[in-house]
């Protein structure tokens, strides 16, 4: 296959299909039991130096209460899929985690603003990155998930993004067609929030599913957090709500609220001002430090997190914003 | 020019560009509420896209992201990001509105960064995001961007998001989907467009208050003139209290 | 690309993703209502040449009524995607609709033996062909809902299937491995059979999907049928149960037991009996001619066609046989 | 010998070769009754799979086909054609099991057409389905068939689904995924499997009442002997009791 062109990042995972069976091959697919604390799952799951994934859209069903506990447990060195990453990527900066990124979208929060301290961390020379864009992660993990080393896209085509990427551009044999080819994406470990799950992992999402299915198969571990733990038979009720099968699952953890302060679609809506908070914390390095010890250092667990920041009756004033509920508390 | 701000001239503008019918895939902020606007205005039948599954939401209020719960509420289907894209790349997709730190004269976006050193960049900024499929996808692509000197820049530091690429048919041969690229430009001097076949920006309209000498001498490349530039027309009583009423009550986007 | 190795087939479709393109720059994306007779949505979409593809698995969830009506209404020379085509395959080879087909799984209607008529047609050298396997067919409908001009696998190297197919084999230039590129497939036109729709065509599916969500995202005109209307509402109340999206969509036709006499989940079972006459009947071809007059030519519609085999009544049979209420109906 | 069939020994060796905790792809028929039995026996944990999307069902009978109600009854997951093939070509899927009209010394299977023209063949099947991807992708492939000459060929006229190829690293050499491909041919009268380099079908397991000479007599191409050949063993009380009683009560598959 003559490449015409190549981007000039490094490739931070391998994308051997055959490298990945052999791994898959071992995996155990037997339905077992495999719930366990948050901290036991990611003691045993996530390991320095991995390459790490993490599902939802930066603040939306995004396991935020797996982040705080991989930075709680000072995981080091490991690489990164920046997916449209916000909250997650803010979380994750702040306890320098990763040293090696795949950058599709970063340190922003959308509408909401920059992350000082993603920033000052991307800006500082200790993070090694290669350019993609959204559409390109997501399909570099839809190849994984079929098992091939890559597929083609008519994306990222032409531009600096393809340059410090590490993609190559090869020509159709069918049509002549100039077309990006993007590799495939493992991660070592990934985790995936979701609203309901059975002791085995099989679980449900709610809502938009934005690269979490792809990601699922994707990856060589995987631990599901979930709202809340439901039963074999309510998930063989009805088989077709199922969109990650139990054999693709590492951990299932119960953590309800897992997705504060992010938005937990048909749960509750992201907290707003505490997500300001955290911008606000940012911008000062020594006060940002204290932010952390407080909210995830001496944090037990998340559930002490959500204590902190009003409990019960803050998430249901969130609950009643994300059903639209109230209209003034819509109005902040 | 009293009666309305440069936002709501912005919005309004961009509004008028969508016509009913058409699909366009949208972020926060001004392009949804540009969308939201047309919807309400003319393009009742206009289809609003989110990049993270949202399909023709009936939006409550503003989204804060493209993923939000808003993004599909009350929507007609609640997919995934390839979902979205790939309809895109299929040709499904008329419009999309984005934005970025600098805008060169074949309407390339920066989003990266500012500075030479890819791994240790003087400003990084968030990369492309969906921006770059998008644009690569979708036929028409529009920016809403104020109109400055540091934004239009003779040669952006980092192209996140494929523009005309070097003019010409360069973007034809560079495999882009063929017959998709810049579309529109508003700002709030004046609307461009991009001559057909060296595809530079030119002015074809100006906003009211304004002459192109406004939008040259706050543009950091030649901008060129179409055939014909009309001036822009404001918005309307009818277009300004949809706006203000019904898209933005709480005028999160037009401001206060 | 290099071209390492190349199948013989000819390929019977145009992989162009930028010609699809201008065909869907001007589909319309109205969601206006789409809801007519079967009949018309057959005349209007379905034309002789085009090329056709069918959703479901062959006697499951399966357009019958619409393959009926294919037939009744004489299509000629057209291109068809034999994606294990079993029972549909039976009828519109009893038609002699197609000339030309993609051929991954045809003839057969699994466990319940071969039938005759599409035997004997395939063997009659009437009919142009190009191999493929289910997956390859999956594949390259994934392609063309991805809008790409192919996708790689790693099925088919090696065969005479790969010999008599229209792929190409690649060296990756990731990996070095070999693969097989699945070039995409537009159908003109498809039929996809679905529980629930509105009258825009936003649809939904219970169970499995087979290739059906790609099919739906490849075709260029798209024909629902579907075993009830609901309301847009409805629709809206629960997003995350639409796998096809209105602006896909060409027709929606209201057809109960569209699927008759093959099998609809979580609606009613194959007609297990009907079947084994369809494949009786075709043993004598002239006996098979009457059989065909009094099933479909004389039949105004699907409707018709169910009266004649007991109407109601046998769906009630179906239904329960397919709930697994009284065991003595499954017991046939 | 006397208080079983044919049927019921070829799906009781089958079963066996499912362990605890595998997965495993199956068709109608015999498979999914060796399935079914494993499950029943020393596999509860057998994870099965259909190439239409049932994972993992309870079936509740045999299914007629591997896309109808019964192969996603009560599963753990209804999905599609593309998820499960996927998830064999991942290497997520431990055993499969096919069969062909014809096959030959390196497990190669045909299920296309006898005769040499393609376009007119003399006989017409239904081609690979997802027989070839199956084989392509999942770790071992079995085959449960009868012993014949007419099946067991030289040369088969047509290769739809992958065996070793030509033998020796031809296979591996192709791009198919590595390490995957037959492992055990499940017949009559005995069990062969295929010799370690030359990848050519040698005889592991003679059945009761059956010979060497018996196989090869049956057989198109010249068998290998395993260096050592073991007396198959036959079903026990307990396995044909669970197999008539449970699995196949109507006795559809192990007959009448």
């Amino acid at each position: 296959m003559d490449v015409i062109e190549e981007g000039i990042g490094r490739l931070l995972t391998d994308p051997d299909p055959d490298n990945a069976r052999e791994f898959f091959r071992k995996k155990s697919r037997k339905m077992v039991d495999k719930v366990m604390s948050l901290k036991d799952a990611i003691a045993r799951f996530v390991h320095d130096g991995d390459y790490l994934a993490i599902g939802g859209f930066g603040a939306i069903r995004t396991p935020i209460a797996a982040c705080h506990e991989i930075v709680r447990q000072g995981r080091k060195n490991m690489g990164f899929a920046g997916h449209t990453s916000t909250h997650d990527f803010e979380v994750l900066s702040a306890g320098e985690v990763f040293n090696r990124v795949d950058i599709a979208y970063i340190i922003g929060l959308e509408a909401r603003g920059l992350s000082p301290c993603a920033r000052r961390y991307m800006e500082s020379g200790k993070v090694e990155i290669t350019e993609w864009t959204n559409y390109s992660l997501a399909a570099r993990l839809k190849a994984a998930a079929m098992g091939v080393p890559f597929v083609p896209t008519r994306n990222v085509l032409g531009t600096d993004t393809f340059h410090y990427s590490a993609g190559k551009v090869v020509k159709c044999p069918f049509t002549g067609k100039r077309l990006m080819l993007q590799p495939a994406l493992y991660p070592d470990v990934s985790v995936i929030h979701v609203h309901e799950a059975d002791i085995y992992g099989n679980s449900r999402i709610k809502g938009i599913t934005i690269s979490d299915l792809d990601l699922a198969r994707a990856t060589k571990r995987l631990i599901i957090t979930t709202e809340r733990l439901i039963s074999n038979d309510e998930i063989r009720r009805d088989p077709s709500l199922t969109s990650i099968p139990f054999y693709l699952v590492d951990a299932v953890c119960e953590v309800r609220y897992g997705a504060y302060p992010g938005n937990m679609p048909y749960e509750y809506f992201s907290d707003e001002e505490h997500l300001q908070e955290w911008l606000k914390a940012e911008r000062d390095p020594d006060a940002f430090k204290e932010f952390l010890k407080l909210n995830i250092y001496d944090c037990k667990d998340h559930a002490e997190y959500i204590e902190l920041h009003g409990g019960i009756k803050r998430m249901n004033e969130l609950r009643a914003k994300e059903f639209l509920i109230h209209k003034e508390v819509n109005n902040d | 020019m009293t009666n309305y701000n440069v936002m709501e001239m912005m919005i309004t503008v961009a509004a008028r560009e969508l016509e009913d019918g058409a699909t366009v895939g949208v972020g926060t902020g001004a392009p949804c509420a540009a969308a939201m606007l047309a919807q309400k205005t003319g393009s009742p039948n206009l289809v609003i896209m989110f990049e993270a599954g949202g399909v023709s939401p009936l939006l409550p209020e503003m989204p804060i992201s493209v993923g939000d719960s808003r993004t599909f509420y009350k929507a007609v289907m609640a997919s995934g990001m390839c979902d979205i894209m790939e309809t895109c790349c299929r040709g499904f997709v008329d419009y999309t509105f984005l934005g970025g730190a600098q805008i060169d004269m074949y309407g390339n976006l920066n989003s990266t960064r500012i500075g030479p050193d890819h791994q240790r960049p003087k400003v990084r900024f968030p990369g492309s995001g969906g921006a770059n499929d998008f644009a690569s996808f979708c036929w028409r692509m529009m920016v809403i961007t104020p109109q400055d000197k540091r934004r239009f820049v003779e040669k952006v530091d980092f192209i996140t998001t494929p523009g005309w690429l070097e003019g010409g048919d360069s973007r034809a041969k560079s495999g882009l989907p063929l017959g998709a690229g810049p579309y529109k430009i508003i700002t709030n001097m004046g609307v461009m467009d991009f001559e057909p076949e060296t595809k530079r920006m030119r002015v074809v309209s100006i906003n009211p208050g304004y002459s192109f000498k406004d939008i040259q001498d706050n543009c950091g490349f030649e901008l060129l003139k179409a055939p014909k530039m009309a001036e822009t027309k404001p918005p309307t009583d009818k277009e300004l209290s949809i706006l203000r009423n019904e898209v933005d009550p709480y005028r999160y986007i037009i401001g206060r």
